[in-house]
């Protein structure tokens, strides 16, 4: 949970802070509602029959176990792909939490803005890998849907215990002019 | 116990042979030491503090750490499933948390307790069943709370169905649970009232009866824009105002005192070049104040506006009602959150992100190597500040191996 | 689950703007991924291997962590309080573990367990209640045993009256448990005999009859020097014949099948020219057997007499019948432990100490500021070495931050 | 539990094992043998009514918290002085096991040997701070009385969570001839 901060490593390191890494780009902010009733309903639709067929095959790539990866733009946990699991499975033996929050990251590949769920895999103690903390929209436990700050295992079946994070693309955007 | 020696077996044989004879080192004077326990002394006025978390990935073994006004241990608790909260009940001599425990570590039968230790011995006393849906945060603020006169504690739920639960802890027993749709967090308002923090910008009052039962539930018109300027959970009290940071960086002193709530003030944290120049509120439990002087701590790093969860590289210091910055607090080291005391020579805790090697090392390291290898060797402790000047007082033992805590807290 | 739903409140909005109209990347074509939950490949062989243990200091959460054949995490069991074994079933397809719980973490009330998790899905199957006496070992060798046929399941005790506990599999029935006065860890010797040993040198016999239940309990002469050349628990199997390595670096070759247990050999670990320099047995689980080739593998360094138990540097192998030895493997990184696997082309695995800084860096922070600030950095991962050559294979990802693991153990 | 042993920290930096610290003398060995059933009714004299007298004052001098200090010779856990007891003292809120393992250390100080009572603290979970390994006069848990590699806590009234040890001087010996 602590990396993507120590670009400022080398700026504490002595108390003058010169600054050896370079500034990364703003990421268009995209506002987002969700109907507390509204959306829910709409949750379940991702989880059952409606995906009888094959997903969309998105164009990405990178290495998806690197915090950086596009979709992770809102994720703060472990990364599922460095605990026996992927980016979209839950390594052996955990649940998927069907209750989770949402995201909107920009794929650099296509451009496209992506709403990406990030369900967490739960039933066994933390993964303990690859810790990825990313906050692009993230909103406070008051506004739970775009919430990374709480526990969403605690709405599974295997309730609390939490093991590691999944990054889901649950829908596209248009992309907008940037 | 069953009894030990019979069945021990006689294939040993004592021989203790030769046993010194010199004074009072003759056997028979010989006196051997006895183990004991100890018992915290009385704490008048020392500067203690803990730190505390849910020691992720291990997070069935939350623990809270006490140590003493050098920053020594002084003691433990070990407190169960994704560790949040520890309040010192002070008018009670008892240390209040809440708790949750699985009947197989991992799996089985949740149980979630609100527990009561003895602040002098730090034994466990006694504890409150509560329905088991205590919120698991990542940041420790709001899920937890005292009434004023430390009769009541409140829980907020998560399941994801939004509620309140209250405990009577002069009773010892769980009151009710309060349904809170669409709020969460709570702030407390006097001695039978809270505040929780609601998706649309306005609160929620929350009035208890003399018996600790809801007597009303109102919920008040929006404060703040809870989309583009939402405020962070992590906010800190002085008297009846409660003050919150937000998304864009202003302060807003919001007063809660019974059935009233306003919003008494609004200033930004940073000017117009500061703001140009990316300072940004940042960490998780990013706010502190010190009630006699008035004044309000900021956890503040320059870094993108996405990053304003990371750690924090300064405090920035402020008159709680004019919003005049008073000091600029370079950190030794990075941190997650701080604390202040409430003393007259009060003192600044950070919860630290501390890489054990000479810095040079770790840049070469970051620099060659990147961010991930660096942070293998990442560990945490404590720094106290003078928090009227900013001296950097000292570094504490290290929080030990075994997982992150989240928050420090003076005693 | 409570109806969710209904009690979130109509307060927040939904707007799903301008979804794209794209081919395949309309709202109405675009199929949004699933999550799923992974099942292990079937193994054929893949050279995956197991790192587990009590995850000291947060001793509640206990884990085993799977490893496939390139060091990468494969999935991970969650295990209790002090976790010291686990094993891999094969003919049951189910992994089994001896697990401890409390019912409030670190207190209340104790429950010991032996736990089966299916093999391929690594979730919990089921669970068979035994007597809250299980040994809390510092080293996990002699603890837990299954009888060859992997019927009977036996747990060593310790209160510390001495005895074991004896589980069905098959029935998923405690069976009973058996009084071993002065003998602890135990060793398989065929379908339903064990031997432990005794605190004089002898070892005691005990013979189950077909149900599980004790036939007949023997003690044996003397063995070995019980007081100035003890033999380590950690032993290695060929056959029906245990390998122990002793206190002044012997080996002793134990044949123990069903009712003969017999001294059949004992050869010396070091030359009288590698005694003078030290040479000494090294680290806890510091013995590893390769079957196929009557090979005996034994982690050494060199050090004091009384460090016997740190790290090793250095894995000899030799001939298990002659005592030849064959190869001296010197190790990328000190290690705790190690094991073979059981292939044609076996690997040694080490549980290696990791100093995640160049060496250099950390030989100066060990002579500026000595041993107590080098070990803030360290780390635990694995070695995998080409067993027939020593040739050093890959370094395992890291054990995560949580606490210490105590062995290393093939799929 | 890793300390002492970095001594090979250098030896392994590089594989050609350049020593860089002195190799530490030889402590006398003292063979020390305990009587299963004998000992035991001894120990629990040590636990009540004969201590109500004050202990012999021992001279000793360095640092209580450093793992070489000469009562550590054969403990095997967090030293309590770094958890908020002392050598004698578990913290507050853990429960002392009065069933633990035996070792004799000889005292710098006066040269003799005295026999060490390495008590666990128990209740609680592990202290984490001052980790100590140290295995002089170490037996393995057939032969319990001088074993540090077993939890003495699970014979306390606080069972399994073991906290921190103490070091105990319960007895003293005739300094035999060096």
């Amino acid at each position: 949970m602590l990396n993507n901060w120590l670009d400022k490593l080398t700026e504490n390191t002595t108390r003058n802070r010169a600054r050896l890494t370079s500034r990364r780009g703003f990421l268009q902010k995209i506002g987002f509602f969700m109907l507390g009733i509204g959306v829910y309903p709409l949750m379940p639709i991702f989880r059952n029959g409606a995906f009888a067929e094959e997903a969309t095959k998105i164009p990405e790539s990178g290495d998806p176990n690197d915090c950086n990866y596009w979709r992770h733009c809102a994720i703060d946990g472990f990364l599922c792909g460095c605990c026996g699991g992927s980016v979209t499975s839950c390594p052996p033996g955990t649940v998927v939490s069907d209750i989770t929050w949402i995201g909107t990251c920009r794929n650099p590949e296509d451009g496209r803005d992506y709403v990406i769920s990030y369900n967490d895999c739960c039933g066994k103690s933390g993964c303990g890998s690859c810790g990825c903390q990313r906050d692009e929209g993230d909103t406070p436990v008051y506004r739970p849907q775009n919430s990374n700050n709480l526990n969403w295992c605690s709405g599974s079946q295997a309730d609390v215990p939490y093991h590691c994070s999944l990054s889901v693309v649950i829908g596209v955007k248009e992309p907008t002019p940037s | 116990m069953s009894s030990i020696f019979t069945s021990l077996g006689a294939s040993l044989l004592l021989i203790i042979s030769n046993v010194a004879i010199a004074e009072n080192f003759s056997p028979e004077k010989f006196v051997p030491e006895k183990a004991s326990t100890e018992i915290l002394p009385e704490n008048t006025g020392q500067e203690w503090f803990w730190s505390y978390g849910f020691r992720m990935p291990s997070a069935a073994d939350g623990q809270a750490f006490l140590f003493d006004e050098h920053g020594k241990r002084l003691g433990q608790l070990s407190t169960g499933f994704w560790f949040n909260n520890l309040i010192n009940a002070k008018s009670r001599n008892e240390i209040i948390t809440a708790e949750t425990y699985f009947s197989r570590g991992t799996r089985g039968e949740r149980t979630d307790i609100v527990s009561v230790y003895n602040a002098r011995s730090l034994t466990h006393k006694k504890e409150i069943i509560i329905p088991p849906k205590r919120m698991n945060g990542v940041k420790n603020n709001g899920l937890f709370a005292l009434t004023d006169d430390e009769r009541f504690a409140l829980v907020v739920n998560y399941t994801p169905a939004q509620s309140i639960s209250i405990v009577d802890l002069d009773r010892g027993e769980f009151v009710e649970e309060v349904e809170t749709p669409g709020c969460s967090v709570i702030y407390g308002a006097g001695k039978r009232n809270f505040y929780a923090i609601c998706g649309n910008g306005s609160f929620m009052q929350i009035k208890l009866a003399e018996d600790g039962t809801v007597e009303t539930r109102k919920r008040s018109e929006k404060l703040f824009n809870a989309v583009d300027d939402f405020l962070s959970i992590a906010a800190s009290r002085i008297g009846n105002t409660w003050y919150f940071v937000s998304r864009q960086y202003n302060v807003y002193a919001i007063r809660m005192d019974g059935d009233d709530i306003e919003l008494e003030n609004k200033w930004s944290l940073v000017t117009d070049e500061e703001r140009a120049d990316n300072w940004t509120i940042a960490g998780l439990d990013h706010t502190a104040a010190h009630e006699a002087s008035n004044q309000l701590f900021v956890l503040m790093h320059q870094g993108e506006a996405h990053q304003f969860e990371e750690p924090g590289t300064e405090v920035w210091v402020f008159d709680a009602s004019t919003g005049e910055k008073q000091q600029q607090i370079v950190l030794e080291e990075m941190s997650l959150g701080m604390k202040v005391s409430q003393t007259e020579a009060p003192r600044l805790y950070t919860l630290n992100i501390h890489i054990p090697m000479p810095a040079l090392f770790a840049a070469w390291i970051f620099i060659t190597e990147g961010e991930s290898e660096i942070m293998k060797s990442v560990r945490q402790r404590m720094s106290a500040y003078d928090a009227t000047n900013g001296e950097h007082l000292f570094f504490s033992d290290l929080i030990p191996t075994g997982g992150m805590v989240m928050s420090v807290q003076p005693w």
